[in-house]
């Protein structure tokens, strides 16, 4: 009887071995068409943004004007055309896609950092603590997150590194909310409690337990995150409230062409889709990480 | 069966039944070349293990299987007199829960979470039947009475009743218009062993009350032993021996059956080895051309590659195995 | 029931009043003053002084604060420094336009995405499946201000169709309502279709049919009134974020909606409007937010219960 | 729950609806009660604003879009003439000036008030010693005042602080407003303050959306308008306002986009109007650091001669605006038409050299008003043609003015890029922003020789004397000192349709609708 057992052949023990989370997970999204144009097209943002930076100088190509050269329709040389200024406008997206990149990475980075780490405690914790943390989170919640990214850019002045943490604390709540509904069923789980039945601290737990059973909702929040951010950068940019100019950020860009969209709507027309084409990225990633992380979603 | 079978008062006539569902990682085939004849009246047991088909065989009759990516084929399908095969989709919306009706496998799933039970059950009443919504309310409360459940709480959400409570809503709502085939889908397998015997005590007790015959699908041949007539035993997609109760349980011929019974714990001596049946469960996407149960037959040779045809052993009794062809073959089933 | 939307109500009053805090400190942090640019040019200290004390703006940020709570607890927002008026009269003569072009989205954001969530979901991995989610991430990934303009460019510069903003009959609120309620839409689709999709693999659905039920019956009373509960708690949050999407929208469209005022008084800085406004969007988003939860109660049985203990 | 649903949708839509139909579009109805054979004027003229109309009343603030719309409703005592741009009497006949600080006035006689009283003294030294010291933009103004004299109904005598050759400019304060004595008296001060002597009546007020006027079938201050009824629209978006006025919506636009002048001026159904403004737009140096390079007067000089204004002028008005020479504004009194220092790219190149400046970066501050930041935009760019780094800051326009009175030598803050719109007198253009004592001197210039200068020209009575003071004014500030660097005095415009006519453009934005109208065929 034993040796019937060994009819599964060593290639279909192969088959059935545990791969690794990444590799599972980037099994599972290679699969989807969608989700790689949508890892295709960041991989390309990020080379043309990159690229930029190397190839045009900002004082140069981005600050100086040729007042002689404004408002030449998109042609030849200048695929985008040139705006008010006779600046170059393809020069420009290209140039401006790092901030739009910067801002939407690093305000999820900050927003995922303090959001979800609040997140994990309260919900690790559970009664007092995470009564606090998660009525904290409301007062950023109730807020209008436009109204208080505007509110919070007033307060501090328009920069990047404002624009970043304005961005990031609007979208903080969210990964706290995420990250406590993430961590809720598997509080109890008994892996946990043997854990804590074995001494080990609190903190050690929740990094090394708590954390990769509940990061999937977290991976793809961040993704989602993204896109959002950029998005509701280039609004508060295009409220002038942004990276100041020369700086080509593309909402700010939008804000500039707006008054000129009658006669040169393509000086909005090539920023606004930039900021779509980044944002559909973003979107198409999120949705085939969620697939990826967790096929039981998969639609 | 026999061959005289036109005259015979038939709720059920399927014949050659081909159920496939086409994936993205590939085909299923997942009931092939079935045959099935249930007489008024009569219990029929399907028996086999999970992904035999059983469910799937079912669900086709009541034309349920989702396409797609489901594609079912079939020679002939009549129920109850109606040809299923030919019918518009209202027709057949008329047949289900009136001609034919199914217990479902889950109870915690099956119920709506968002209707109140006796709303659940008067719906089936409002569509089959010509009465008020007053009166298939009345009906409804009298149908959980019927299946034991207080008739005041058919005001009240599935959420609010314990698991053996929802199978038994389940079952008055497959009763509710009295089916003349009724198709359970193990339908005790979710219930603690006290439940089970009360529902299927209320089953056998219905069933003598509206006349009805039974699709009883199970792996538990104890439940098969207890309530049906005849027996069918499924594998890979088909049954591989089919008789009364009798043939099946006490002149088991095929091989896999054989295995079955022999996997059941021996009452008699508790210190004997549990015997399985070897090999893994066969893959639905790589069928052999042959007998499906081949690989992990003990009587294999390479006639079993091929294709096995259906063949009477008695007049009730039929078996798909070729291994009776070879000289002085017999199986080995364990004495019980 | 009752308890819980009391427990709900009473929760408010701290975020409120946090809220109330971390925007007043915003507004107080922000450089600049409203006397300075109110001021004529020519204006002297004394003068500035004086104007302050008009406005109630002198003292420190702990002692104003103090005084803005004393009125805010008897429910005064006080009055606008720019406006001079009280902040509620400034708010509420305009709610109406916002809530107005809220409701506006809102059709048209249900009339896109339930039927084309629904057909999606029906028809998964069809053809419709496919371009109506394509549609949708569109949707979801296009700025709302671009799409503004894109359609003023061409409905109302190009061929000059509707007014390109402004407020006045209902032709004023066709590209402002399309505009917010298509972004929505983008989202929406995508919550109904997922929502369906889940449901309609559900067990009870195949109960239904096989109890005979029609496959129309099968999904707009059986499957829809499940997928429904998700359904209704995006809605809850679309409608949040029409009033605060509002801002985008009331900008681009020059709609006489309170997000632009919130705008021009954060730019004016002008605190107590600034301050009142948000307080008040605030209240409105939290009460979306307790209806939406009483309409799921309503919806799904099980949460009614919840509620209950 | 598609019940749910179907209501929802109902509640919404029939919600919306109501609101739709329900809201005021200002209407165009008729009322047309002009007789036949005389000529026919459309009845209701309706002004696309750009910004927000807030309060009628005129010592509530000094916004000009408020400004124009209290000056159909609310006279003054003395106003801008602006066909002549002198400062005359609006409800003042004439005045003496017994000395520079004894001034009489004589009221006209029989003005009518909005509410059937005629105008007396009574009403003027009830809007200016009563509400005037109450009221923060107003208590400056009659702060000058030391005794107010009420000779008879119609004649009062000012007897001031300290002598004022200006004084009756003064008056044209728009806080200064006359209202009627009785009207407060009568009923509450929010409906007391609509009350005016001027040819329109207030009628209704939609805040963000529209106010609207009434024409004062009485009216004795002005002749009683043709047009029965203004209506003033908000639309923030000038492209809207170009949409409005193309569709016949609105009658006249205010502030048109610079990309839409052309199709406005060559068009047969509409007009552009224009008159060149009086704000004076520069970049000023903050003189305060003597360690900043901007503190070395060649650098000042480098930096006249850099800039090509009009490439500036280009960049931030699309051209509309007309290059300044001198710091002194050109409709000012007494403005000398001076040469400036002209642009010379290569002096300049060679003493931004010479100064050893290529490279470095210099500090600027600017409010974040569309045409401010566009010239800080270009004066970036024209700088870094030379190699000169401007790293720029923008702030809200409040912001600014905070930082620019109250920075010390350490802000940092070494360039800004300001306006100052100088009213009524000479002596307002250099008080305020170059005078040491100056509320809003952004250069911080403590030069007491320039102080001594502007003081003795205001009090100069002879008029030759006092233009070679503010000649030797401009020319020392312009080319010597160079505390500033004038760039321009924006075009304002104005659109309207073809026939439309009566109005008159106001050099610092409060533009006059009084004779508005538009005749009908």
């Amino acid at each position: 009887m034993e040796e019937n057992t060994n009819r599964i052949s060593l290639d279909e023990y192969k088959k059935y071995k545990k791969r690794s989370l990444a590799a599972d997970v980037w099994h599972n999204y290679k699969k989807s068409p969608s989700a790689m144009v949508g890892l295709i097209l960041i991989v390309i943002i990020i080379v043309l943004a990159i690229a930029a930076q190397l190839i045009y100088d900002y004082e140069v190509d981005i600050v100086q004007q040729d007042l002689s050269q404004r408002f030449i329709a998109p042609n030849t040389e200048h695929l985008f055309g040139t705006d008010q200024y006779g600046r170059d406008v393809l020069t420009r997206v290209l140039y401006g896609a790092k901030y739009s990149l910067a801002v939407g990475i690093v305000s999820v980075a900050i927003s995922c950092a303090i959001g979800a780490t609040l997140g994990l405690i309260a919900g690790y914790y559970g009664g007092v603590i995470e009564n606090v943390i998660m009525r904290f989170c409301d007062i950023f919640m109730g807020i209008p997150s436009v109204l208080l990214g505007i509110a919070i850019m007033s307060a501090f002045g328009q920069s990047l590194i404002v624009l970043m943490l304005a961005v990031g604390l609007v979208y903080m709540s969210a990964f706290a909310r995420t990250a406590r509904s993430a961590v809720l069923p598997v509080r109890d789980q008994e892996y946990i409690e043997a854990a804590k039945v074995a001494g080990v601290s609190d903190l050690k737990i929740i990094f090394s337990h708590v954390l990769p059973n509940s990061l999937s909702p977290i991976i793809v929040q961040v993704t989602m995150g993204v896109a959002n951010g950029i998005l509701t950068a280039s609004f508060l940019s295009f409220l002038g409230l942004g990276v100041p100019v020369p700086a080509p950020e593309w909402g700010a860009m939008l804000s500039s062409g707006r008054q000129y969209i009658r006669d040169y709507s393509y000086l909005t027309n090539f920023p606004g889709l930039a900021i779509m084409i980044t944002v559909l990225a973003f979107n198409l990633m999120g949705d085939g990480l969620r697939d990826a992380l967790d096929p039981k979603l998969k639609q | 069966m026999s061959q005289t079978e036109n005259t015979k008062d038939l709720v059920l006539d399927l014949k050659n039944l081909q159920v496939r569902f086409e994936t993205e990682d590939g085909i299923c085939y997942a009931v092939n070349g079935l045959d099935l004849e249930i007489e008024r009246g009569k219990a029929l047991g399907l028996v086999g293990e999970t992904g035999a088909g059983k469910t799937t065989t079912a669900l086709s009759l009541l034309r349920l299987v989702p396409d797609p990516p489901g594609v079912v084929e079939c020679e002939k399908m009549v129920i109850n007199g109606h040809d299923m095969l030919n019918i518009s989709i209202k027709e057949l919306e008329k047949i289900r829960g009136k001609d034919i009706s199914m217990i479902f496998q889950d109870p915690m799933t099956a119920l709506n979470p968002v209707f109140t039970v006796g709303d659940q059950i008067a719906e089936s009443i409002m569509l089959h039947e010509d009465v008020s919504m007053a009166d298939a309310q009345r009906k409804a409360i009298d149908m959980l009475e019927l299946v034991g459940i207080p008739g005041e709480r058919a005001g009240e959400y599935p959420h609010e009743f314990s698991g053996g409570m929802k199978q038994r809503v389940v079952i008055a709502i497959a009763l509710a218009c009295h089916p003349q085939l009724l198709i359970a889908d193990e339908p005790t397998t979710a219930l603690d062993v006290t439940i089970q015997a009360q529902v299927l005590d209320l089953m056998r007790n219905l069933r003598q009350q509206y006349q009805t015959s039974l699709i009883m699908i199970t792996h538990d041949l104890g439940i098969v032993a207890e309530v049906c007539d005849d027996v069918a035993v499924m594998y890979g997609g088909n049954i591989v021996e089919q008789g009364t109760l009798e043939d099946v349980f006490n002149h088991t011929m095929h091989p896999y059956t054989e295995g079955l019974f022999n996997s059941l714990p021996n009452i008699n001596d508790r210190k004997a080895k549990l015997t399985p049946i070897r090999g893994l469960m066969l893959d639905p996407m790589d069928m052999p051309p042959g007998c499906p149960f081949a690989p992990r037959c003990p009587y294999y040779d390479e006639k079993c590659d091929l294709p096995q045809e259906k063949k009477y052993v008695t007049e009730t009794h039929a078996i798909r195995c070729c291994a009776y062809e070879r000289p002085g073959f017999h199986i080995e089933r364990k004495e019980r | 029931m009752y308890r819980y939307v009391l427990k709900r109500i009473l929760m408010m009053i701290p975020v409120l009043l946090a809220v109330s805090f971390v925007v007043y400190f915003l507004m107080d942090l922000a450089p600049g003053d409203i006397i300075s640019s109110m001021a004529p040019q020519d204006a002297t200290e004394a003068e500035i002084e004086m104007m302050r004390e008009e406005l109630g703006l002198n003292g420190t940020l702990m002692e104003r604060y103090f005084r803005y709570m004393k009125g805010l607890i008897k429910g005064d927002l006080g009055m606008s420094l720019s406006l001079k008026r009280p902040v509620a009269e400034c708010f509420f003569q305009r709610f109406p336009a916002t809530l107005k072009l809220a409701f506006a989205s809102i059709i048209v954001t249900l009339l896109i995405s339930i039927p084309l969530g629904i057909a999606a979901a029906t028809h998964h991995r069809s053809v419709l499946d496919g371009v109506s989610m394509v549609t949708a991430l569109l949707g979801v990934s296009m700025p709302a201000f671009w799409l503004g303009l894109l359609l003023i460019l061409a409905l109302s510069l190009k061929l000059k169709l509707l007014p390109s903003g402004g407020s006045g009959g209902i032709q004023y609120i066709i590209l402002p309502a399309l505009t917010l309620g298509a972004g929505n839409a983008g989202h929406m689709t995508r919550i109904t279709r997922s929502s369906m999709l889940d449901v309609i693999r559900q067990d009870y659905l195949r109960t239904a049919r096989a109890k005979g039920v029609s496959e129309k019956q099968v999904i707009r009373k059986h499957a829809l009134k499940n997928a429904l509960i998700p359904i209704i708690n995006v809605f809850g949050t679309t409608f949040g974020n029409s009033l605060g999407g509002a801002v985008a929208i009331e900008t681009v469209f020059a709609w006489p909606g309170v997000g632009r005022l919130t705008v021009s008084a954060i730019n004016n800085r002008d605190m107590t409007l600034a301050t009142g406004c948000i307080i008040m969007f605030t209240i409105f988003m939290n009460i979306t937010m307790l209806l939406v939860d009483i309409a799921y109660a309503y919806a799904d049985p099980r949460i009614k219960a919840q509620y209950s203990n | 729950m598609k019940k749910i649903l179907a209501l929802l949708l109902a509640m919404a839509m029939i919600f919306s609806l109501a609101a739709c139909s329900g809201s005021n579009e200002p209407a165009q109805s008729g009322g047309d009660d002009q007789p036949s054979g005389e000529p026919h004027y459309k009845d209701t003229i309706i002004i696309a604003m750009a910004d927000e109309f807030t309060t009628i009343d005129p010592t509530a603030t000094t916004a000009e879009t408020n400004q124009i719309v209290q000056d159909l409703v609310i006279d003054l005592l003395t106003d801008t003439n602006l066909n002549t741009i002198t400062n005359e009497g609006e409800l003042v006949d004439h005045w003496e000036m017994v000395a520079p600080d004894d001034w009489i006035f004589y009221l006209k006689p029989g003005i009518n008030f909005h509410d059937g009283t005629v105008l007396d003294v009574d009403d003027v030294e009830f809007s200016l010693m009563v509400r005037g010291p109450e009221k923060s933009t107003a208590a400056n103004y009659v702060a000058k005042i030391k005794e107010f004299i009420k000779i008879d109904d119609l004649t009062f005598e000012c007897k001031l602080v300290a002598g004022d050759v200006d004084f009756n400019y003064t008056f044209a304060a728009n806080a200064l407003s006359i209202q009627s004595k009785e009207a407060f008296e009568s009923m509450p001060e929010e409906e007391a303050v609509k009350i005016g002597t001027g040819p329109f009546m207030f009628e209704e007020f939609v805040p963000g959306d529209y106010v609207s006027l009434v024409r004062f079938e009485n009216c004795t201050s002005a002749p009683v308008p043709n047009t029965r009824r203004l209506v003033f629209k908000m639309i923030p978006e000038a492209s809207a306002r170009m949409i409005a006025l193309e569709n016949g919506e609105v009658d006249v636009i205010m502030s048109p986009a610079a990309t839409d002048y052309s199709r406005l001026s060559d068009s047969d159904e509409f007009q552009l109007l224009t008159t060149t403004g009086r704000g004076q737009h520069f970049i000023a140096f903050n003189l305060q650091n003597a360690n900043s390079i901007v503190s070395d007067p060649k650098f000042r000089l480098a930096v006249a001669k850099a800039i090509d204004k009009d490439e500036m002028v280009l960049a931030a008005w699309d051209g509309y605006a007309q290059v300044s020479t001198s710091i002194q504004c050109r409709d000012v009194e007494f403005y000398a038409d001076i040469e400036g220092i002209p642009y010379d790219p290569e002096g300049a190149k060679a003493l931004f050299e010479e100064l050893g400046v290529v490279g470095s970066t210099i500090k600027l501050v600017t409010s974040d008003a569309d045409h401010r930041v566009k010239m800080a935009e270009n004066f970036q760019a024209q700088m870094a043609k030379y190699g000169v780094k401007i790293d720029v800051e923008y702030m809200q326009q409040s912001a600014l003015i905070e930082l620019l009175t109250s920075d010390g030598p350490t802000s940092g803050v070494e360039l800004s890029i300001v306006s100052w719109t100088p009213g009524k007198n000479a002596d307002y253009m250099y008080r305020n922003p170059i005078h040491s004592q100056g509320g809003r001197n952004y250069a911080h210039l403590q030069d007491p020789e320039i102080d001594a200068l502007i003081d003795e020209a205001a009090g100069e009575v002879d008029r030759t004397r006092r233009a070679e003071l503010y000649k030797e004014l401009q020319e020392k500030l312009t080319c010597e000192i160079i505390n500033w660097v004038p760039i321009a005095q924006a075009t304002l415009t104005m659109g309207a349709a073809k026939g439309v006519e009566g109005i008159l453009l106001h050099p610092a934005l409060v533009h006059s609708f009084k004779g508005v109208q538009k005749l009908e065929d």
